[in-house]
C-alpha cells in the first residue's frame, strides 16, 4: 500500500477493490439515508431549540462512516469523534438512543447524560464511545487495540479523528508505539479541510495526512471519502495489512464539511468557490443501486427517523440526582 | 449598597461592554501599549478564537501579532513560555480551562518552576494564558471543569477570576503587563453579561486585592468568578429580611487577598464560601482552613461551603443546574450561617 | 504502642521485604491470579522500571504481560484507560508522579470522567497507575513534587498512599482488583525501609480504610505517606514526655476514612495534619475544612497543618530538608497544639 | 537537503562542508577535551560521592556539542537536555558555574538551586536552560524561535533532544506548527542509540529519526556524531535553510553512550559488541591538528578544569530560605 495523490484516487481503489454485493451496498445506502434523514432533523430541531447544546453537523461525510463501517467486523472497536452521527448510524446502531441523546433524555444511550454533542455508546456493536477533548481516540483507540493484542482477542480497533486533530501530540505518541508493537488499529481520518475556521491547505506543511504515516514505517493511503465504495476498499487494503500482523495503517477519507464547525457557525471565513466539484456521497452512493431501490430505501429511512424521533422525544427527562451516578463502579 | 471599585482612577470615560468584550478591548490596547505583545490561540484570525474573545484584533494587527495555532496545545503553552524567555510577550487562549491537563506538564511544570530552577534567571516570564473557566451550557465534562484549586496548589503562577467587565479589562491589562506567568479565567457563564467598562487605556486593577461589591456585618460571603451575580442576588434578598452580609469578591486567587478576607470575618465572625469548582479540595477549603486557624475562637459558627458538587458537569444542560450553586443554596447557607449560636463549650472524651 | 493492621488475616508467613519489593511482589500475585492483568510503562524488562519496581517481572511472563513503552507518557495512561475498556487489567508505571501532568488530559479527564460521560457503560475501568510521590534525593522541582491534592479534587479516581511494605502489598491488589482507575502513589522517599509483609496471595487492604498506627488521648495526628515514619518518630519523643497523641495514617485520600478521622479528633479534641505535599490547597486543607465545620465547637484548638512549605523541591538535594516537614516541626507544632487554651468567646465587631 | 543513510555520512559531509579554519579546529578540540575533563571529574566525583543527584554522563557524546556550536552564532539560543556537561561547555560557558553547579554551591550558574542534574543556564551565551520532564526542549526551544519571528529578532533557536525524547507528542505538535510557520528553529538530535535500558533499535519502527522529518515536510539529515567536523557540516546545511527563511530543519548525530544512563548504572542490559566500530570524537578531532598542539591544549583544558573545579568547592552551600526565592518576579 502507498500512498496516493488525491487525483489517482479513483484508479487506485478500482485497481483492487474487493467487491461489494448488493445487499451490502443496499445497507449501505440505507444507512448513509438514515444518517443524513438524522442530520435533517437535528438542523431542525437546533434551529427551534428542541435541544440544548453543541451540534457539530456531519452532513456531507456520510460516505465516509458508510464506507469504514462496511469494511468492518463485529469484533472491531471504535472510537469515534465530535462530528455527526454518521459514525455510530453506520455501524447500525439504533437511532432511538442516539436521538435521545442528543435531547437529554434517559432513553438515550448514556441514559440522560449526554445531550447536545453526545458520547454515544454501544457496547455490543463495539461503539466504545468518544471524548470531548481531541486526540482522544488516538490513545484510548491505541488501547483497545492493545487489549486485544495482550488477550489474543480479534479484531481490529478504529480511531476516529479529523484532519486537525492529526497535530495534536497523542496522533504522534500512539502512531509509534503501535508501530512498535505491531498493534491492530486503524487511524481513520477525515479530511474534511477545516479545523474550525482554520483550513487544511493553508496551515498543514504536507499536502496530505497520508503521506505522514511513513514517519512511523506505516502505510498511508488518502481516499476519495465522497465515494464509500472507495472508502470500503481502501480500508479493505488497510486492515488486510493490519490483519496480517504487520501493524497499524492510515486512511485518510477526503470529504468536505458542508456545515459550519457547530450549528450556527456561519463560516464566512470560507472561501468562495470551496465547494466546486462536491458530490453528495447519497448520489455517488446511489448510482450503484436500481434507483427505484433508492427511492424505496429513503423512504424507509425516513420512515424510521421519524418514528425514532418521536420515541426519543416521548423519554423522560432525567432527574437532578443523576449527575452522582457513574463516578465509580456500581 | 454595591460598591465602586477604588482603583478605577476617575476614568475619563466609560462604556456599556460585554464582559467577553472586555478580554479582545484589554489585549488590544496591550497590542499597541507594547510591541512584545502578541496573542495565539486556535481561531483567532478567523473567529477571535473559540469564544469570540480576540474577535477584529486581526484587523488591528498583521498575522505576525495574531496567530492561529494547530490543535497543539502543549505547543501553544510550551511555546509561549519559550517565547516569553526569548523576550515577547505571549496572550495564548487555551479556550477551555479543562484543556490545561492536555498541556499539564507546561502549565505546572514549565511555567510554574522554569524560574526557580534556574536560579531566577530570567527573573521575568510574562505570559498570560486565557483559560475559560465556569459552565457552558451543553459543552460538558471536559469542558466545563473550575480548576483555580488547582494553581492555587502550585506554587509559581498567578490567577486571575474576574466577574464584571470592568474588573475583565482591569485585570488581563495587569495580568499582560504582569512579570509572571498569569491565567486568566474568565466565566464562560458570564460573556453575555454587561456592565461599564473604563476605556482609559492605563485602566488596570492590580493582581491581589479584593473587592467589595456590598458591605454588611451579618456574615462574610467569599465568592468571585460566575457566583459573584448569585452571591449579590442572595444577598439582596437577604437585605430585604434585614440581613446585612458582606459581600467579599476575590478577584485573583494567587495572590489571594488574605487581609481583605480575615479583617471582614473578624468584623462578622461568620464566613461562608461560595464557587463553581468541586467542594471538596477547592478554593474554599483553604479558606476555612485558614480562618479557623487564624480566627480560632472568634468565630460564631463554622466556615461554610456552599460549592459545585463532588462531581462533573454532565453534557446534557439541563442536569447543569444541580451541579453549581443556587441562589437558594446560598439564601438557605446565609440564613443558617447567620443563625447559628455558639456552643457552650463541651468537655471532650 | 503500634498496632497492627487489622485486615491481615492471620498470614501463613511474614516476609521481612523492602517496601519498593513489595510493589513487584503485588504486581507478580495478581498477574497469576488474572490472566487479564498486564504492566507496561519504561524499561520494565530491562530494569524493572525507571524504580526497579517490577525487577523480575519479565523472568516470570512474556513481553506480551510485560511492556515496554518509549518516552510516550500521554499513550502510556490514554492507552491504559483503552485497554482497560477493551477487557484488560492494565498496570501502568508512569514512574514519577509529576508525569501525571504530562499526561494530564488522560489521567484527569479519560480515566475520572470517562464512565460518567458515557453513562456508566462500561461499569467498570480497572486501571492502576503507579506513580511515585515524595522526595527522591536530588531529583529536582519536575521529579519531586506531591500532588494527591490534585486528584482529591477530581472526582472519579481512587488514590492510594501507602507508609509500609505491607500495605503496599495490600493496597496495591486492591487496586489492581478494584474495578475503579486507582492512582497508586509509593513514595520514593520510602523505596529502602523494610518490614514484614504478609506472603498470603490473598493478602488486601481495602482502599478507604485508615490504620491508626499508634492511639492516644492527647491529639490526634493525621498523615500518610513519606510522613508516617516522621510523626511515629515524633509521636514517640512526646510520649516520654507522657504526651500520647493518636497517629492515623489515611493509607487512601479517596476513598478518605473520615469515619476514623473524626471519631479520634471528637475524642481527642485537638487535630494535626502532616503531609509533604505544599500547604496551600493540599489535602490538609480539606481535612482542617471538614473538621471546623463538623466538629465546631469541640475543638480545644485550630486544627494544625505541619505540611509542605509553599514552594517547590530543588534540585539541589541538600535543600530538601527545608522543605518538607520535619520531626522537630511536628513536635514543636504537637507540643504547641496540646497546650493550647480554648479562648473564652470574645465579643464580635 | 536529503536523508543520508550511516554508510553514507562522510561523503555527504565532505561534498557541502564549509571549511573550518585552524582557529576554529583548535576551538573545538579545547572545548571537547574541557567537556572531556568535566566528565572525569564527575565521575570520580559521583564515585566518592563528593555530590548528590542523578548525573547522566556524556562522555562519548562531546562531538556533537561541539560540532553543533562550531556552527552557531551569537544570536542562537539553545535548550538543552539531560546528558552530560557537552552542550554549555562547547558553546564556552565558563566551568566554574557549571561545577558548582552540580555541587549545589551559590557560585553555580543556578545560584545554589542546582545540584546533581543541574539546569545550567548562561543568558548571555544563549543557554536559556533545560527541562527536567522530557520534551521540554521541542515546545520551549519552539518557543524561543517563534520570539524570534514575532520580534524580528536574527538568528536561530536549537532544541536539543535524545532518540528517545523523538516519540513524545512535543516532538510532533513543536514541528508541525512550526513548519507551518516556518520558525527558525533547528531540532538537533543526539542519537545514542538507548533510552534508559531501551534500545533504539529494537523500539523504533524507522531505521532513522531523520527520515520522520519527511512528515513535517522539513528537512531531516543523519550524520556521524562521533566526527565533530561532519555535525558542524550539517548543521551548518541545516541553518542554511533554517536562516534562507524556509523553516525548521532536523539533524540527527550518530553517537554512543559510554557510561550508563546515570552514573550507577551498570547497563547490563546492553548487548556484547555494541562499542565495535566506536570512535572517540576527541581522537576524531585530533587527527585534524598537530599532535603537539593537541598535546598542549590537553594540559591546557586539564589545568583549567582543576582550577575551576578548586572554586566550584570553595563556593558556600546555600542557606535554606532560598527555597522561597524565585517562585515570582523580584
Ligand atoms: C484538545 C482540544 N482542542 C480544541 C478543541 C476544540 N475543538 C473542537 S472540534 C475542533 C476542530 C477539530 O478539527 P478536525 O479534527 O479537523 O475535526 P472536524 O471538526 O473538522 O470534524 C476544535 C479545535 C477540543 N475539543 N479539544
Ligand atoms: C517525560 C519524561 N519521561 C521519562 C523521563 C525519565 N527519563 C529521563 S532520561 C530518559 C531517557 C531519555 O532517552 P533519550 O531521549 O534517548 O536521551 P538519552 O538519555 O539517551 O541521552 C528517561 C526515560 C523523564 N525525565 N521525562
Ligand atoms: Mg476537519
Ligand atoms: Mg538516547
Amino acid at each position: 500500500m502507498t500512498t496516493t495523490k488525491p487525483d489517482r484516487l479513483d484508479e487506485a481503489a478500482d485497481q483492487t477493490a474487493p467487491a461489494l454485493d448488493n445487499d451490502q451496498l443496499e445497507t449501505m445506502m440505507y444507512r448513509a439515508a438514515l444518517a443524513r434523514g438524522v442530520e435533517d432533523l437535528f438542523a431542525r430541531w437546533a434551529a427551534d431549540n428542541t435541544f440544548q447544546g453543541w451540534w457539530h453537523p456531519g452532513r456531507g461525510q456520510e460516505g465516509c462512516a458508510v464506507g469504514l463501517m462496511a469494511a468492518l467486523g463485529p469484533d472491531d472497536q471504535i472510537m469515534w469523534y465530535h462530528r455527526g452521527a454518521n459514525w455510530p448510524i453506520a455501524r447500525g446502531m439504533a437511532l432511538e438512543p442516539i436521538i435521545a441523546d442528543l435531547l437529554g433524555r434517559t432513553n438515550g444511550s448514556t441514559g440522560g447524560k449526554g445531550g447536545g454533542a453526545p458520547h454515544w455508546v454501544d457496547w455490543d456493536l463495539g461503539l466504545i464511545g468518544s471524548g470531548g477533548t481531541l486526540g482522544t481516540a488516538h490513545v484510548l483507540g491505541g488501547g483497545l487495540a492493545l487489549a486485544k493484542q495482550v488477550l489474543g482477542r480479534p479484531g481490529i480497533a478504529v480511531a476516529g479523528f479529523g484532519d486537525g486533530t492529526a497535530s495534536r501530540g497523542t496522533f504522534h505518541e500512539t502512531l509509534i508505539q503501535a508501530a512498535a508493537w505491531k498493534l491492530p488499529l486503524l487511524y481513520f481520518c477525515e479530511n474534511n479541510g477545516w479545523a474550525v475556521g482554520t483550513s487544511f491547505a493553508d496551515s498543514s506543511p504536507t499536502a496530505t495526512i497520508a503521506e505522514r504515516a511513513a514517519a512511523y514505517g506505516v502505510p498511508g493511503e488518502r481516499v476519495d471519502g465522497q465515494d464509500p465504495v472507495a472508502v470500503h476498499a481502501a480500508v479493505m487494503r488497510a486492515r488486510a495489512h493490519i490483519d496480517a500482523g504487520h501493524g497499524p495503517a492510515l486512511v485518510e477519507a477526503v470529504t468536505y464539511r458542508v456545515g459550519g464547525h457547530y450549528f450556527g457557525d456561519v463560516g464566512n471565513y470560507r472561501p468562495d468557490g470551496e465547494m466546486d466539484g462536491y458530490r453528495d456521497p447519497l448520489d455517488v452512493l446511489a448510482a450503484r443501486l436500481d434507483p427505484s431501490v433508492v427511492e424505496r430505501i429513503r423512504t424507509d429511512a425516513d420512515a424510521e427517523v421519524a418514528a425514532a424521533a418521536e420515541r426519543a422525544l416521548a423519554g423522560p427527562i432525567p432527574d437532578g440526582d443523576i449527575i452522582f451516578d457513574h463516578l465509580y463502579a456500581e | 449598597m454595591t460598591q465602586q471599585t477604588t482603583e478605577a482612577r476617575t476614568p475619563r470615560t466609560t462604556k456599556k461592554l460585554r464582559y467577553q468584550q472586555a478580554i479582545g478591548l484589554a489585549i488590544e490596547e496591550e497590542m499597541r501599549r507594547d510591541e512584545r505583545v502578541f496573542a495565539m490561540g486556535q481561531d483567532l484570525t478567523s473567529l477571535g478564537g473559540q469564544f469570540g474573545l480576540s474577535r477584529g484584533l486581526i484587523d488591528s494587527f498583521t498575522e505576525n501579532r495574531v496567530r492561529d495555532t494547530g490543535v497543539v496545545e502543549t505547543f501553544m503553552i510550551g511555546a509561549a513560555c519559550g517565547a516569553a524567555l526569548g523576550g515577547a510577550v505571549p496572550v495564548v487562549d487555551i479556550t477551555f480551562s479543562d484543556f490545561m491537563f492536555i498541556a499539564g506538564d507546561e502549565i505546572f511544570n514549565k511555567l510554574a518552576k522554569w524560574r526557580f530552577m534556574h536560579g531566577g534567571t530570567p527573573n521575568e516570564l510574562p505570559v498570560t494564558v486565557i483559560a475559560g473557566t465556569g459552565v457552558l451550557g451543553g459543552s460538558g465534562a471536559e469542558h466545563n471543569s473550575s480548576l483555580e484549586a488547582h494553581l492555587l496548589h502550585n506554587p509559581g503562577l498567578k490567577v486571575a477570576v474576574p466577574s464584571t467587565p470592568a474588573d475583565v479589562k482591569g485585570l488581563l491589562k495587569s495580568a499582560i503587563r504582569d512579570p509572571d506567568p498569569v491565567i486568566f479565567m474568565p466565566n464562560k457563564g458570564l460573556f453575555f453579561t454587561r456592565g461599564e467598562v473604563p476605556l482609559d487605556d492605563d485602566f488596570t486593577i492590580p493582581l491581589g486585592v479584593a473587592s467589595t461589591p456590598r458591605q454588611g456585618d451579618a456574615a462574610t460571603i467569599i465568592t468571585y468568578s460566575g457566583s459573584v451575580p448569585l452571591v449579590l442576588d442572595a444577598a439582596d434578598q437577604l437585605a430585604a429580611d434585614g440581613i446585612d452580609v458582606e459581600v467579599i469578591d476575590l478577584r485573583t486567587i494567587v495572590p489571594l487577598d488574605w487581609d481583605a478576607v480575615l479583617s471582614s470575618v473578624e468584623r462578622t465572625g461568620r464566613a461562608m464560601v461560595v464557587h463553581e469548582a468541586v467542594t471538596t479540595g477547592g478554593v474554599g477549603a483553604e479558606i476555612a482552613a485558614r480562618l479557623q486557624a487564624e480566627l480560632f475562637g472568634r468565630l460564631e459558627a463554622p466556615v461554610l461551603r456552599v460549592c459545585g458538587k463532588d462531581t462533573h458537569i454532565p453534557q446534557n444542560a439541563h442536569l447543569e443546574k444541580y451541579c453549581l450553586p443556587s441562589v437558594e443554596e446560598i439564601l438557605a447557607g446565609a440564613r443558617a450561617l447567620v443563625s447559628t449560636e455558639r456552643p457552650v463549650p463541651q468537655p471532650v472524651g
